[in-house]
């Protein structure tokens, strides 16, 4: 059973890490809480599957025109609505919470509100690790978020435009002094936790089912991890990502399943009161 | 330049002085006015304003944390659902109609005290996470607590009223009272303590405002009035269930007030009629209906930070100066 | 009989760098004592202890006998301390007759807004605001929202009156007009006057005694005759 | 300047503007054409009964279509014919379904209202406001027919099939170990547990495990690995198609592949297909067992294969049991007004109802209680019927006929091969 507990909670906590990762780049950015990632994630996963099945193109050319449309509709929600909201950091989460009711109700209203299955061609695929079972979607999750990890972190790391990024999540007026186009890097950041809504898309949908609220639940769970790691700070969204996945898993199994999405919600709201800069963080921030 | 009005609205705020009690009754008589809306139009309009005012009531207790004080509290969904399933389970377990709504407002009163203390020191956008998922827990509980409240199935209320028509009077006469209530405590101590900590928590405190104690007595009764208008909605459907208490309506709400505008006494009233009417008078589907709540609540919000009460008033200060000339 | 102001072994530190480390100050009723040092020696910090916005490690603070040091700030402001800012606070969205209104009444009973005594008139004549009440505060020039914190401050009728370098981003015309102010202060109100600043000259013209603070210690005390000529005083600041 | 105080010019603004806010859209409410009587059916189009609502709409739209063909209908003299009116409660009866009832019941007027779930969340209205209620799906345990006595239940509650699939179980597939998952909220698979108990005590099967996940429950691994703990040698799944084939799709997902999955959620091809995922569908459908109502497909009454072809050519969609139910539904509304004599009294139509025959031609195969009642004490029943798959045909087929009578299982037949004819 034990073996069985940890390797539920990797495949959840890469869930939550692959979903924290991509709002703590907006939210070290921008310090907006990009609730509105759910419905980017909901749209996303909808491409895919009419990609994939209205106009019946293989798998992976679908997961593709996902991931481009989770970016481009990433950058619709900056330009149209958090650009304006910058300077006042007491709008901003009202303001997303209102983008994500729009997308979401889009969703429902373009595709209806049925479960449909996003299915890859490995979806019936069974690994087994000592006695414990890991569907083939759970392994896919699991190489999706370290791939994404990787890459995010090289590109942060080592491109220019990651470095910029990186410095104006530092501070904005500072990057802004020494030449760095705010607007481009918003602007990139956005499509870039997009890409990241379109994996999450790629590899959730196909566990669950497609509908139109699907990514709201899952999207709360990784807030708490992005509270935990620190604002802002990715390598602590990743980190606590994993924990808070064995956390409840562990939570499910060992204490009451019925419960378990509430094992997060208790660590966040300590977390909030204790410290309200987060665990990793590398500054305090102290948010207005 | 920090941001100087909760929403940014640059406009400046007269304090004038306090004016004669005619304010209570003009909103007495618009109670009234909206009692006879209530009772005459047909049960379909009846019903969508009845929604409507029990909304005001709850919007309106919000006004008190949020609008005067500046703290963006996204729980008062679940004071409301606090309302409804204590009175119903209290009358459920025995207790007399009145007894139980006093004992459902107390219980919201005290998770009010829990939360104002457990977020006394955080401030602006993590209050609003954190009172959102506070209210999250709470809608979580709602539904998963088989036992206690019968889960996602909910439960039904036993009707404390005589009468339908005394519930219908009670309503807008609720509705009418929390408005006249928000009036009130804007104008007494508290009211102007609240005023300095929206402006500038920090000077408050330095002179002399005891803005702990201020925002935590905010709250809570900001809490006990989004109780009362749980314990109302639940006598008018009858039949409550953890949907109508979902974490979202604590958000929805704050965005009713903010539409409406925050702070004003009229702001509830106008935010709810808008975001609650609206979809069910167009009797959208509640896909719609929400699409359309989501793009008119961001649109506000970035346009008329003040909601629709600091455009009225725009409105008619040029109304005036135009008219002067 | 007891001093006004009795401030013993008072010490604060702030992640890990001890700001004030054990001051001693004593202030007589009706005085304006001045308080200097070079950048970092933890002159503000002394103030927001006697202040009340932030709690000492260590050490009493004594304020006509009452104990202030484990209150927190509002209590700390009814005890009779009121203290202005090193960069203008004020509620700017309100007019400066209601900045005076809500800090007369925020620790009062009553509820606030009419102006019975005519009191704020007499503030605003005293710090050279008079009949500014009605404007708005964000359309005050820079001075005049300075002189304003200082009209909000006394609004509290305070005992004891603390001084954040006031004369910051003033002209000499000013900064003197500012010391007549601070004198009919002492002088008509019979407040004590604690002034951090770096004007020398205007601290000079201005304070009884003068308090020299280093690395968070006492480096020097006494009239701002003896602190100028004073050998440590001078090394401090021109860094030995 | 002295400013014109706005706050009252406010307050008068805000009245004004208030009042016609709400007075504006006030259309007058229709009255009704003096021909037409409505049949008023608050349904879950939308949200997770999604599967259940729409194809009973559409199949009650045929039966009123098939009745108004034949000049509708007469009642005291006056010739009458049928409109339907759908309203969504969007899976949601205690807040939009709460609506929808003051519209149906206060504003139109209906004589007679259909529903399908939330029955108990309507029990205050039914007070306020009573009418005769259809029900055309929801059995659950205890019985809806005890939330308010003007309740009709147009299908056979949930005793009458559940303990069938147990003594299926136990004596086609010799199956000893039975392991319970289901959502404990919903009542629907709270009711099937409960008859899962009792039928297992009854025929001497034991009950491994019982695991009850919470609703909009995504992640089943940690409750489908609780319940194999036990080493079951066959799995129940409670609750309806929305929540079952998640369910059975995970737990072929996690390797269990060679035990019987039965459920009772009158489960589609299409709607399979459409939840589970094409081709995984066919493989996680393979050894399940679907309990519930007979299907028009497989019925031997003509007129019953008549409505199963109409249903697949214009829908395209597989009709099952509940879409027979929602069809016989005018047909039932017919007779009760004409047996009562009108077409506006409630209780008239109420008390007609009570003791009426099982209507000429209806097609779910209705048996008739003693004196040829169609409702059994509010309860109208028919055989039950135990489903499986064929993969080849990546269809259903029936494999066990019966018919309960209390715990007792009679009438019942084992089809041999049942993807061969079929």
């Amino acid at each position: 059973m034990l073996i069985q507990a940890a390797v539920n909670g990797v495949v959840l906590g890469s869930l939550f890490a692959l979903l924290a990762v991509g709002l703590t780049l907006t939210y070290g950015v921008m310090e907006v809480p990009n609730f509105a990632q759910a419905g980017v994630i909901t749209l996303s996963a909808y491409a895919m599957l009419w990609l994939n099945q209205t106009a019946a193109c293989p798998f992976w050319i679908a997961a593709l025109g996902g991931l481009v449309v989770g970016g481009v509709v990433s950058v619709l929600t900056e330009r149209i609505a958090y650009r304006f909201v910058r300077t006042r950091p007491l709008a901003a989460p009202v303001v997303a919470l209102g983008l994500l009711l729009i997308l979401d109700n889009t969703a429902l209203i373009l595709f209806g509100g049925d479960h449909v299955s996003l299915s890859p061609p490995y979806a019936g695929d069974v690994i087994y690790v000592g006695s414990a079972t890991v569907p083939a979607v759970g392994v896919a999750l699991i190489g999706t978020t370290a791939v994404a990890l990787l890459a995010l972190w090289l590109f942060l790391q080592r491109t220019k435009t990651g470095r910029a990024i990186r410095a104006v999540s530092q501070n904005a007026e500072a990057a802004a002094i020494l030449g760095i186009r705010l607007e481009r890097q918003y602007i990139v950041s956005f499509f870039i936790s997009g890409i990241l809504a379109g994996l999450v898309a790629f590899a959730y949908g196909p566990m669950y089912a497609v509908y139109p609220y699907m990514a709201d639940a899952i999207l709360l769970n990784a807030f708490v991890v992005v509270v935990l790691g620190g604002l802002g700070n990715v390598a602590g969204a990743a980190v606590c990502g994993l924990l808070l996945g064995l956390l409840e898993s562990f939570g499910a199994i060992y204490v009451s399943a019925a419960y378990q999405n509430l094992f997060g919600f208790a660590v966040l709201l300590l977390m909030i009161v204790l410290r309200p800069a987060g665990l990793f963080t590398n500054r305090s921030r102290r948010v207005a | 330049m920090t941001e100087i009005g909760m929403y940014g609205q640059q406009e400046t705020r007269q304090r004038v002085r306090p004016r004669p009690a005619w304010d209570y009754l003009g909103i007495a008589l618009l109670g009234f006015g909206l009692w006879v809306l209530l009772v005459e139009s047909n049960s379909f309009y009846s019903s969508v304003l009845a929604t409507i005012l029990i909304w005001t009531i709850a919007t309106s207790g919000l006004n008190i944390i949020a609008g005067l004080g500046g703290y963006p509290s996204l729980v008062q969904g679940a004071f409301y659902g606090i309302g409804a399933y204590g009175s119903a389970l209290a009358m459920k377990w025995g207790q007399p109609f009145w007894a139980a709504c006093i004992e459902a407002v107390l219980a919201a009163g005290i998770l009010g005290l829990i939360v104002g203390l457990v977020f006394s020191r955080t401030r602006g956008q993590y209050f609003a996470i954190g009172t959102m998922f506070t209210g999250l827990v709470v809608s979580l509980v709602l539904s998963n607590w088989q036992s206690l409240t019968n889960g996602l199935l909910g439960i039904n209320v036993e009707f404390g009223f005589g009468s339908i028509d005394q519930l219908n009077v009670v309503i807008p006469a609720a509705a009418a009272f929390s408005l006249m209530l928000v009036r009130f405590v804007s104008r007494r101590r508290l009211g102007w303590r609240l005023l300095t900590i929206l402006e500038d928590e920090d000077l408050a405190e330095h002179i002399g405002v005891p803005t702990a104690r201020t925002k935590l007595t905010g709250f809570v009764l900001s809490a006990c009035v989004g109780a009362v208008a749980g314990v109302l909605i639940a006598q008018y459907n009858g039949t409550i269930s953890p949907d109508l208490f979902d974490y979202y309506v604590g958000f929805v709400m704050f965005v009713a007030l903010s539409v409406g505008g925050a702070g004003r006494v009229l702001g509830p009233l106008l935010g709810s009629a808008f975001i609650v009417g609206t979809p069910d008078l167009l009797n959208l589907s509640s896909g719609i209906g929400l699409l359309l709540a989501g793009i008119i609540f961001v649109v506000v919000i970035i346009v008329i930070p003040g909601g629709f009460m600091s455009a009225i008033d725009a409105v008619m200060a040029a109304a005036s100066r135009s008219v002067r000339r | 009989m007891t001093e006004f102001l009795e401030v013993e072994g008072a010490s604060k530190t702030f992640g890990g760098v001890r700001a004030v480390d054990g001051m001693d100050i004593k202030l007589a009723e009706g005085q304006i004592c001045g308080l200097i040092g070079p950048n970092g020696s933890g002159k503000t910090t002394l103030l927001g202890l006697l202040s009340g916005t932030y709690r000492p490690d260590r050490g009493t603070i004594k304020l006509r006998g009452q104990r202030l040091d484990g209150l927190s700030t509002h209590r700390t402001v009814q005890q009779g301390v009121a203290r202005t800012f090193q960069t203008s606070r004020l509620f700017f969205r309100w007019p400066l007759g209601a900045n005076l209104a809500a800090a007369a009444a925020a620790r009062l009973l009553t509820s606030t807004g009419d102006d019975a005594d005519g009191g704020q008139e007499k503030l605003l004549a005293l710090v050279g605001l008079a009949g500014r009440g009605d404007v708005v505060c964000s359309s005050l020039s820079n001075a005049e929202q300075r002189l304003a914190m200082l009209a909000v401050a006394l609004a509290t009728r305070p005992h004891l009156l603390l001084l954040d370098e006031p004369a910051v981003g003033m002209s000499p015309a000013e900064t003197a007009a500012l010391g007549q102010v601070i004198q009919r202060i002492r002088g008509e109100l019979g407040v004590t006057v604690l002034i951090v600043e770096h004007n020398m000259h205007f601290m000079m013209g201005l304070a009884d005694r003068i308090v020299a603070m280093n690395a968070g210690r006492k480096l020097a005390e006494g009239t701002p005759a003896e602190i100028r000529g004073n050998p440590d005083v001078i090394a401090a600041y021109l860094g030995s | 300047m002295r400013r014109v105080s706005n706050d009252r010019l406010t307050i008068l603004a805000g009245t004004a503007l208030a009042a016609a806010l709400l007075l504006a859209p006030s259309t007058p409410s229709r009255a009704d054409d003096a021909k037409t009587v409505t049949v008023g059916a608050i349904l879950p189009i939308t949200g997770f009964l999604s599967t259940l609502g729409p194809p009973e709409r559409d199949a009650m739209q045929m039966g009123i279509e098939d009745i108004n063909k034949v000049g509708g209908f007469e009642v005291g003299g006056q010739r009458y014919t049928l409109k339907l009116k759908v309203l969504d409660d969007e899976s949601n009866p205690a807040t939009v379904g709460v609506t929808a009832y003051r519209q149906l019941v206060d504003v139109d007027k209906v004589p007679v209202l259909v529903i399908a779930a939330g029955t108990r969340n309507y029990q205050a209205l039914f007070r306020r406001s009573p009418l005769p209620v259809l029900n055309i799906l929801d059995s659950t345990y205890p019985s809806i027919l005890d939330v308010d006595k003007h309740v009709f239940l147009l299908r056979s509650d949930t005793p009458a099939y559940v303990p069938g699939a147990v003594w299926y179980l136990k004596n086609v597939l010799k199956k000893e170990r039975i392991a319970f998952i289901g959502a404990g909220a919903d009542p629907y698979s709270a009711g099937i547990e409960t008859w899962v108990k009792k039928a297992a005590e009854e025929y001497g099967v034991k009950i491994v495990s019982v695991v009850n996940y919470p609703l909009n429950t995504t992640n089943f691994a940690p409750f489908i690995q609780a319940a194999m703990a036990e080493k079951p040698d066959a799995i129940y799944l409670g609750g309806v198609t929305q929540e079952v084939l998640p369910v059975a799709k995970q737990l072929f997902q996690s390797g269990i592949r060679d035990l019987p999955v039965v459920h009772n959620s009158g489960v589609t091809p299409t709607q399979a297909k459409q939840i589970i995922g094409d081709p995984l569908y066919n493989d996680v459908m393979a050894n399940n067992y679907d309990f519930a109502g007979t299907l028009p497909e497989t019925s031997d009454n003509p007129a019953t294969k008549k409505f199963y072809k109409d249903f697949v050519t214009r829908f395209n969609q597989y009709p099952s049991d509940l879409t027979m139910w929602a069809y016989d539904t005018p047909f039932v509304l017919v007779v009760a007004m004409q047996k009562a004599g009108t077409v506006t009294d409630r209780d008239k139509i109420y008390q007609a109802m009570l003791g009426m025959p099982v209507p000429a031609n209806t097609i779910s195969g209705w048996i008739p209680a003693d004196g040829g009642k169609l409702f059994h004490d509010r309860d109208a029943q028919t055989m039950s019927e135990g489903i499986g798959w064929c993969s080849d045909k990546k269809t259903i087929a029936p494999v066990f006929l019966y018919f309960m009578d209390g715990l007792k299982v009679t009438r019942e037949k084992v089809v041999a091969d049942a993807c061969k004819d079929h």
